[in-house]
């Protein structure tokens, strides 16, 4: 089928775009129009690999300190001006001033500089080797912004965009739609397909589903668990469910009793009836997960063995660890989103067999937030996909991980992924990764109980609409629409 | 008056019946009376004898738990029980009108006095709106306003008494109906606005030679207007003729009660007067100012404009003595009252027994268990959430007056005292009939074993008969107690019956104070013979004797 | 009291009160399951035999449920009224008696808080107060309070000048009884009529406040937190919004029909038309 | 009911304006956390988090903060959302007129409905019509906001059955009929318990003019029914009804929270809890304020109808 340009897609979500602030918007809403607005050096494809965007290809060196990444001719952006590697330079400089609050800085702190060789060619030195720079350079928020841009304002960047990506910013309205129209000198050549994209924003969930049931949007960005099977059954629907690392997991801090004692993590985590909260909190749509925050389509991920629900087992652990009449403990939940409290009602339930009275303390998040998250010894956590080994660990288990949240601190765990970071060969890198893994499923710093899958919908009219695991990355400007 | 011809209206045999969920009241049973062109008819009797009930039968507009029981009432011939709802509409205000009790109430306070006469003469008479505004400021003319045009602007709120109850007989006058019901359209009204209301009503029923029928409880008033009475009874005409003849020989034993009830200046109850000596109590220069609030309330706006509501009164009280204090509404009474028995500050001295107090605070136990008041409404001067008993314990309980083992006697014998049965201690007020409360209030007073009492208006909420009653009762408490009584009322017959010396106060202001056997003379001031001119002397009374 | 039960509405809220009493004292022994275990199986039902109102999207038994929550539900509007009601009674008793400045000064303060409306003000508290049961039930309690004053304040005052009040001041009484025993017991009619239809007020924004994730939390079984945790399911099993709404209303209904059978019984006026 | 009068309660109502907005400032300073965090959520590190705090001018002392907020308002600047990316006026001024378009349907609907309901209940007292509209306002008023909007979500607007949309806004300046389609389930939710409110007290005050003195005076003056009903007991009645609707006035304030997060309507309501979960301490305040602002000026305005429909306050 080919396809043929014209129309406008309309997705509705049900999260504000609050801000255009590629820099440091994290909004499940803003990251497909940031998406589509801007272009990155490198961007996520659906196999979880970086794939060339801005840069047309790059080049390592063997230790993995120094990136030299080529530009794409004849970039413009939006407003005309040309792309060129002061851009780039910009942007990163941005990124990595602790003045400015950039998500991206948490993969690029190993960054030491950035240099434009000539007005096609930028250099990375690193001050660590890190081989995943490309796959970091792809960050949703490393996306390149001009050079003039970042002179100005830095808050002009939340309502005004000037990118370089497939489509142009023509309508912000945080509280109702955004509006994008095509941008004719895209890089690809005929795409985008489509004339204009409306982000519109039904911030009520029925609301949101009939108005897609019924014919007034295209698609749906985000689909909830409970109402999959309905829209899937509907017809001239697509529902796609893509199997993802988005995880919730329960955090034990371990300098706090009593999860200091692996034996109660353990216990914990025979517990916990994974099947059953795939079942009520996921409708099934998910897998579950055995206690390691790595999902099975990144690379180098293990087979992870099963851990069966087993009561008997956990009440055994406990004993053995001192807690004959088992473990009385306050999990807290944020109430945003659901699913946190969600989890932690299931929990609740499933672990109270195996002698774990828990009680649920659920809060507002911004108390949450101040109070108890990275403080509290015993809360929900719930953390997206990460591209990388590397980029999942970091994040959260390594002893100098930007959330460390459980005091798992592990040198040789720290060691092991330093090398893997500095590893090219993929045989090597597997290698390291899968000791790695094998010591957190030993130690069992997280109870992980399953990974969710993205879940979205599109009209069979909107042909190849799709999304990343990670769902930053959506590819808008293959889609078109079939009016016939 | 020609009485041959056909009257205008015909009560026979009539009878109606109220549905309550406790059964079924006889409100009229076989009521009879007729009214001749240019008569003016009265309907006596007390209160909840179904007065109101007849007025309301002839207009045809009864509650929906009102059921005729058989008779007729024809209006010049036509039966009006016959006629429907729509067919009453323009019969009432057309052909019968109505002037009501309250002036105040009976007036739509959202609307222009004169849209209200005009809409009369709009429905019944078919004038333009002009026209009608034009009419009804000549009918006001006639009641005698000084400034009709201006009158028909105003709302009633912005009207005195007298003359919202001139535009109520203007409206009823507008039509000229062939019958025009009054429902005791003066009690509302002071001494002298009253006396004006019925001169006009006298002036009007001259010029117009309508009928009437005139409601009304005082005999004295219905002795000065009416041609014939009808005494109503528990729903019964008891009696009926021609006035002069009924109030010369009643023949109906309740007839006769209700004549011996009508105050008359010269038959005293009063006690013997008492010896002269020096003075048991005296107010010197008191005033009270009304409306000084705090600057708060002056900053947020609500503040109304401060004024005397007493001022600089004197006079005093001798022991045994029973003092009237007499006045328009307004004049002070009540306050005075207040200030006497420590309800109210104020400036200037009160001296009584030999002490002088200069302010509110300055009274003490002792004074005030020497001082007590009685109020005029009997519902609300009781407690209604304790028992009699209780009550009547209080003062003795409070000034221990006897040793708490014999509380309960000597609320027997009070409760003897005020002529009510021992088991009365048991009840609470509400069980109690206004008359009855009265009493417990009087008894309450009386158990201080005080040397004055204040008594405020006690009789004015009670009916005519029960009135004498506890007038009576008053002045054995006195005879027997020795105290002193400041008596405070409207009813000048009544005081001149009871009191020896009378006050009268105008305007925050003493006038006037005199001994009752010169309340006749010459000497009064002009306001005191205003007031006293104003009370209708029931002349065609004076031949009957007290039962 | 025979005028109350010969009135309709407060017969059938007289029956209302008491059936929604007996749930809220026994209801959570009455529950035939644990309001939260799980039937996973069964989840999303309509009644059956097993399980009498259905389940909701955990298989939990939406009976037990709505029986467990009745106790918080209910003593929740009882407490919050009671605390709002104790105190701006106080407040307003303290202003009616004491009179002159004080009560100008408590009456401006008081305006000041009705400026704001109910609910906001409520949602305000709570926000600081940080959300949750107890903190619902004071925020309810402070809204509650600035109007209550006022009706105690008006109730007192009326009371203040009737003759028999004057008659104890006239007498010389102590202010201790004549507050205590002449003035309160006169007053509390209105104020007791006030506070039970300020339960179902109280209920419904307590379950509200539940409702916007700001009242009681899950897992609780306050009804309005229930309603707002179903939400998501009611169009495939409406049984699990519309029992726990049901049983708010007629809670509420209760409250509601007798504190107006009250005001009826209290006000004579208004009881013979 | 004079200019001074006015004035007085314009200044009064600017004092209580003045303390809410105190109060507001002092509560949110209180709470944990802040808008920076709550941006940032769980991408905070302690850099960016302080990067953002300075941004948003979070790091100044509180008093600098309110100071500075007030100086902007008074003029007429309210500043930056913290999390919208709007000026504030912007924001709530938006939302303001679509709040304003939800509560005055609901609040007309319901007067011209509820008026007349009530009316009838007090001249049909005792019959099925009396207690069919008293049993409508018994259900009305004992069913919080949200279980009616989920009962008619049920039954109106359910997947199979969609007879109107389960929520969201159509600008009317976009579609008339959309925006029609739209406000009714919200508004018909906000107007039952109006309604029931409005029309018992109609009812009430109804009843008690028709049994008053000058009722009775007027029907026997022979005057026709309709005169006597719509001219003289109407009037009398409507004053208190007035005072009542005013009240009702705060409620609708206040359920237009509930009724606007429920139905996805983009008012005040939904952008004041938007706000307060996300710590956006300007949004807050304007919202706060507003409310307070309508709330007090219907007050106000309500006492000015009261006076022109009751001489007597008029010229008190
Ligand atoms: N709507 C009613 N339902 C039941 N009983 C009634 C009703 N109206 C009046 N009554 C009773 O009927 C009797 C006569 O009442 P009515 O009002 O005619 O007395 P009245 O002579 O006018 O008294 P007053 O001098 O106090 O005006 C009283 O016992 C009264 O209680
Ligand atoms: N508490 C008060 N506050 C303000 N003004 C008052 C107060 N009490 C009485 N007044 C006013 O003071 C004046 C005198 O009132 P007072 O009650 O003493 O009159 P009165 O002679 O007893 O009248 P009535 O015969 O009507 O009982 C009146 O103008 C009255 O309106
Ligand atoms: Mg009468
Ligand atoms: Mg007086």
């Amino acid at each position: 089928q080919t396809p043929i340009a014209g129309g406008t897609l309309r997705i509705s979500h049900s999260t504000r775009i609050a801000t255009l602030n590629v820099l440091s918007l994290s909004g499940p809403a803003e990251y497909p129009c940031i998406d589509m607005i801007y272009s990155g050096l490198t961007r996520m494809g659906l196999d979880s690999q970086a794939h060339p965007d801005l840069a047309t290809h790059w080049e390592a060196s063997d230790d993995a300190t120094e990136f030299t990444f080529h530009l794409r001719e004849g970039v413009k952006f939006h407003d005309g001006t040309p792309f060129t590697a002061d851009d780039v330079v910009a942007t990163y400089t941005a990124i990595l001033n602790p003045d400015v609050p950039a998500a991206a800085r948490s993969v690029l702190t190993m960054v030491d500089k950035i240099e434009a060789l000539d007005p096609l060619t930028v250099k990375f030195t690193l001050k660590t080797p890190f081989a995943d720079l490309p796959t970091s350079t792809a960050h949703a928020n490393a996306r390149i912004i001009s050079k003039a841009a970042l002179a100005a304002p830095l808050t002009e960047l939340d309502t005004k965009a000037n990118g370089t990506g497939p489509f142009k910013l023509d309508v912000y309205d945080s509280a109702r739609m955004v509006r994008l129209v095509k941008n004719p000198d895209y890089y690809q050549p005929g795409k985008p397909y489509l004339d204009a994209v409306e982000m519109m924003l039904f911030p009520d969930l029925a609301a949101e589903s009939a108005n897609f049931l019924s014919g007034a949007t295209d698609v749906m960005l985000t689909v909830q668990q409970a109402e999959f099977a309905r829209i899937a059954a509907a017809a001239g629907i697509e529902a796609q469910r893509v199997a993802s690392g988005r995880y919730v997991c329960v955090v034990m801090r371990q300098d706090t009793k009593p999860w200091d004692d692996v034996r109660v993590r353990k216990a914990l985590a025979l517990a916990t009836d994974r099947e059953l909260l795939v079942e009520v909190i996921l409708e099934g749509l998910g897998r579950p997960a055995y206690d390691s925050i790595v999902p099975p389509e990144l690379g180098f991920a293990t087979e992870k063995p099963v851990i069966a629900y087993d009561p008997e087992a956990a009440k055994a652990l406990l004993a053995e660890a001192g807690y004959p009449d088992g473990i009385t403990a306050t999990l807290v939940a944020s109430d945003r989103p659901g699913i946190r409290v969600q989890t932690a009602i299931a929990l609740k339930q499933s672990a109270a067999a195996g002698g774990f009275d828990l009680t649920i303390e659920t809060m507002p998040h911004d108390t949450y937030l101040a109070n108890v998250w990275m403080k509290n010894a015993f809360y929900i956590g719930y953390w997206g996909m990460q591209p990388t080994i590397d980029a999942t660990y970091r994040l959260l288990l390594t002893s100098d991980a930007s959330y460390q949240d459980t005091e798992w601190k592990n040198a040789e765990f720290d060691a092991l992924i330093d090398e893997g970071r500095a590893t090219i060969d993929p045989a090597k890198r597997a290698e390291i990764y899968a000791k790695a893994q094998a010591m957190e499923l030993e130690d069992v710093p997280y109870i992980v109980p399953f990974f969710e899958d993205v879940l979205t919908a599109s009209s069979d009219k909107a042909e190849s609409w799709g999304v990343a695991p990670i769902s930053r990355y959506f590819y808008v400007e293959d889609v078109w629409l079939d009016k016939a | 008056m020609n009485t041959s011809e056909r009257p205008v209206l015909e009560v026979q045999d009539y009878g109606l019946t109220y549905d309550t969920p406790q059964g079924a009241i006889e409100a009229l049973q076989s009521v009879s009376l007729s009214i001749a062109p240019g008569e003016t008819h009265a309907l006596v009797g007390e209160s909840g004898s179904g007065k109101s009930t007849l007025a309301w039968a002839i207009m045809r507009y009864l509650p929906p738990n009102a059921r005729d029981t058989g008779g007729a009432i024809k209006l010049s011939g036509e039966h009006l029980l016959d006629k429907s709802p729509a067919q009453m509409e323009a019969v009432r205000g057309r052909r019968i009108a109505m002037v009501f009790q309250d002036p105040s109430a009976s007036l739509n306070p959202a609307m222009r006095m004169g849209e209200q006469i005009a809409e009369v003469l709009i429905r019944h008479r078919g004038m333009t709106h002009e026209q009608a505004m034009a009419e009804a400021e000549a009918a006001l003319a006639r009641t005698g306003i000084a400034r009709p045009a201006e009158m028909l602007r105003k709302y009633p709120h912005e009207a005195s008494g007298g003359e919202k109850q001139r535009v109520g007989i203007a409206t009823a006058f507008a039509c000229n109906p062939e019958l025009i019901i009054f429902d005791e359209p003066t009690t509302a009204l002071d001494i002298l606005t009253a006396q004006q209301i019925l001169d006009l009503f006298v002036r009007l029923r001259e010029e117009t030679g309508v009928a009437a029928l005139y409601i009304s409880h005082d005999l004295g008033l219905v002795a000065r207007i009416a041609d014939r009475v009808s005494v109503i009874h528990q729903g019964r005409i008891v009696e009926n003729g021609l006035v002069h003849e009924v109030f010369r020989d009643p023949q109906d034993a309740y007839t006769r009660k209700l004549m011996a009830a009508v105050p008359r200046p010269e038959n005293r109850i009063a006690v013997a007067d008492p010896a002269r000596g020096p003075a048991l109590m005296q107010a010197q220069g008191v005033s009270v100012r009304y409306g000084d609030t705090g600057w708060l309330t002056r900053v947020m706006g609500r503040a109304p404009a401060a004024f005397y509501g007493a001022q600089d009164v004197s006079f005093d009280l001798r022991p045994g003595e029973l003092l009237g204090l007499v006045g328009a509404s307004g004049s002070g009474k009540s306050t005075m009252a207040q200030v006497l028995s420590g309800l109210r500050d104020f400036q200037g001295s009160v001296q009584f027994g030999g002490r002088a107090f200069e302010g509110r605070r300055a009274f003490d136990r002792a004074y005030r268990r020497d001082v007590q008041i009685v109020f005029q409404h009997p519902d609300a001067s009781l407690n209604p959430r304790q028992t009699i008993g209780t009550i009547l314990s209080r003062p003795l309980r409070l000034y221990d007056l006897c040793p708490g083992d014999q509380v309960a006697s000597r609320v027997r014998d009070l409760l003897d005292m005020v002529l009510l049965p021992a088991d009365f201690a048991h009840r609470y007020p509400h069980q109690l009939s206004g008359g009855q409360k009265q009493r417990i209030a009087i008894a309450r007073a009386f158990a201080a074993e005080p040397r004055l009492v204040i008594c405020d208006e006690v009789t004015a909420a009670l009916d005519v008969s029960v009135q004498a009653a506890v007038a009576r009762l008053l002045a054995d408490l006195q005879r027997q107690s020795g105290a002193a009584c400041l008596f405070i009322t409207h009813d000048l017959n009544l005081i001149r019956q009871l009191a020896h010396r009378i006050t009268v106060m105008q305007g925050g202001r003493v006038v006037d104070t005199f001994d009752v056997a010169d309340a006749e003379s010459p000497a009064r001031h002009s306001y005191t013979r205003a007031l006293l001119n104003a009370v209708p002397v029931p002349t065609e009374l004076k031949g009957v004797t007290a039962a | 009291m025979r005028d109350f039960l010969r009135n309709p509405v407060g017969v059938v809220g007289l029956v209302l009160l008491m059936i929604v009493l007996v749930v809220a004292l026994f209801g959570p022994w009455l529950a035939p399951y644990d309001p939260q275990l799980f039937h996973a199986p069964s989840r999303l039902q309509g009644p059956s035999a097993e399980f009498w109102l259905g389940t909701d999207q955990y298989g939990r038994d939406l009976l037990s449920r709505i029986l467990h929550g009745a106790p918080s539900t209910v003593f929740f509007g009882l407490g919050a009224t009671a605390l709002g009601v104790g105190a701006g009674s106080v407040i307003g008793v303290v202003a009616g008696v004491a009179g002159g400045k004080v009560d100008s000064i408590i009456m401006r303060v008081l305006d000041g808080f009705l400026a704001m409306p109910e609910l906001l003000f409520t949602l305000l508290i709570v926000t600081f107060l940080g959300g949750g049961m107890t903190q619902a039930m004071l925020a309810v309690a402070v809204t509650f309070a600035p109007g209550m004053a006022r009706i105690a304040r008006s109730a007192v005052l009326s009371v203040r000048t009737r003759e028999y009040v004057l008659a104890a001041i006239a007498r010389g009484e102590s202010r201790m009884w004549i507050v205590g025993r002449e003035v309160l017991p006169n007053a509390l009619g209105p104020i007791i009529v006030e506070a039970t239809i300020r339960v179902s007020f109280a209920i419904m924004i307590g379950a509200t406040l539940g409702f916007l994730g700001l009242g009681a939390q899950p897992p609780s079984t306050e009804w309005g937190l229930m309603v707002s945790e179903a939400r998501q399911f009611m169009f495939r099993n409406p049984w699990c919004v519309v029992v726990p709404g049901v049983a708010i209303a007629i809670t509420a209904m209760g409250f509601n029909l007798f504190g107006d059978a009250l005001r009826d019984a209290f006000d004579p006026k208004r009881s013979r038309s | 009911m004079t200019l001074a009068y006015l004035l007085r309660r314009l200044g009064a109502i600017a004092i209580v304006l003045a303390i809410v907005t105190l109060a507001v400032f002092s509560i949110t300073m209180v709470l944990p956390g802040n808008a920076a965090l709550m941006i940032l959520g769980e991408h905070a590190t302690a850099d960016s988090l302080a990067a953002m705090e300075r941004q948003l001018g979070l790091d100044r002392p509180v008093w600098v903060q309110y100071g500075a907020w007030v100086w902007g308002v008074l003029h007429g600047d309210f500043g930056m959302s913290l999390r919208l990316s709007l000026p504030v006026a912007q924001v709530v001024g938006d939302a303001f007129w679509n709040s304003a378009w939800l509560a005055l349907i609901a609040l007309a609907g319901v007067t011209i409905i509820a008026i007349p309901l009530g009316v009838l209940a007090a001249l049909k007292r005792g019959s099925a019509w009396d207690l069919g509209i008293g049993l409508l306002s018994y259900v009305g008023t004992a069913m919080p906001e949200f279980v009616t909007a989920t009962l008619l979500l049920i039954l109106l607007a359910s997947p199979e059955w969609p007879l109107f949309p389960a929520g969201g806004f159509v600008a009317p300046s976009e579609s008339l009929a959309g925006f029609l389609r739209h406000v009714t389930l919200p508004a018909a939710t906000l107007g039952l318990i109006l309604m029931a409110h409005i029309s018992r007290q109609v009812r009430s005050e109804m009843s008690e003019v028709l049994a008053s003195d000058h009722v009775r005076a007027a029907r026997l003056k022979g005057l026709r029914a309709r005169r006597v009903i719509w001219r003289h007991a109407l009037p009398n009645a409507m004053a208190p009804a007035v005072a009542v609707i005013s009240l009702d006035i705060g409620y609708l304030l206040g359920g237009i929270i509930v009724v606007e997060e429920i139905f996805a309507w983009p008012g005040m309501g939904r952008t004041l809890i938007y706000a307060l979960q996300n710590r956006d301490l300007p949004v807050i305040q304007a919202i706060t304020l507003t409310l307070a602002v309508v709330y007090a000026l219907s007050n106000l305005l309500s006492d000015i109808v009261i006076a022109w429909l009751d001489p007597r306050v008029r010229h008190a």
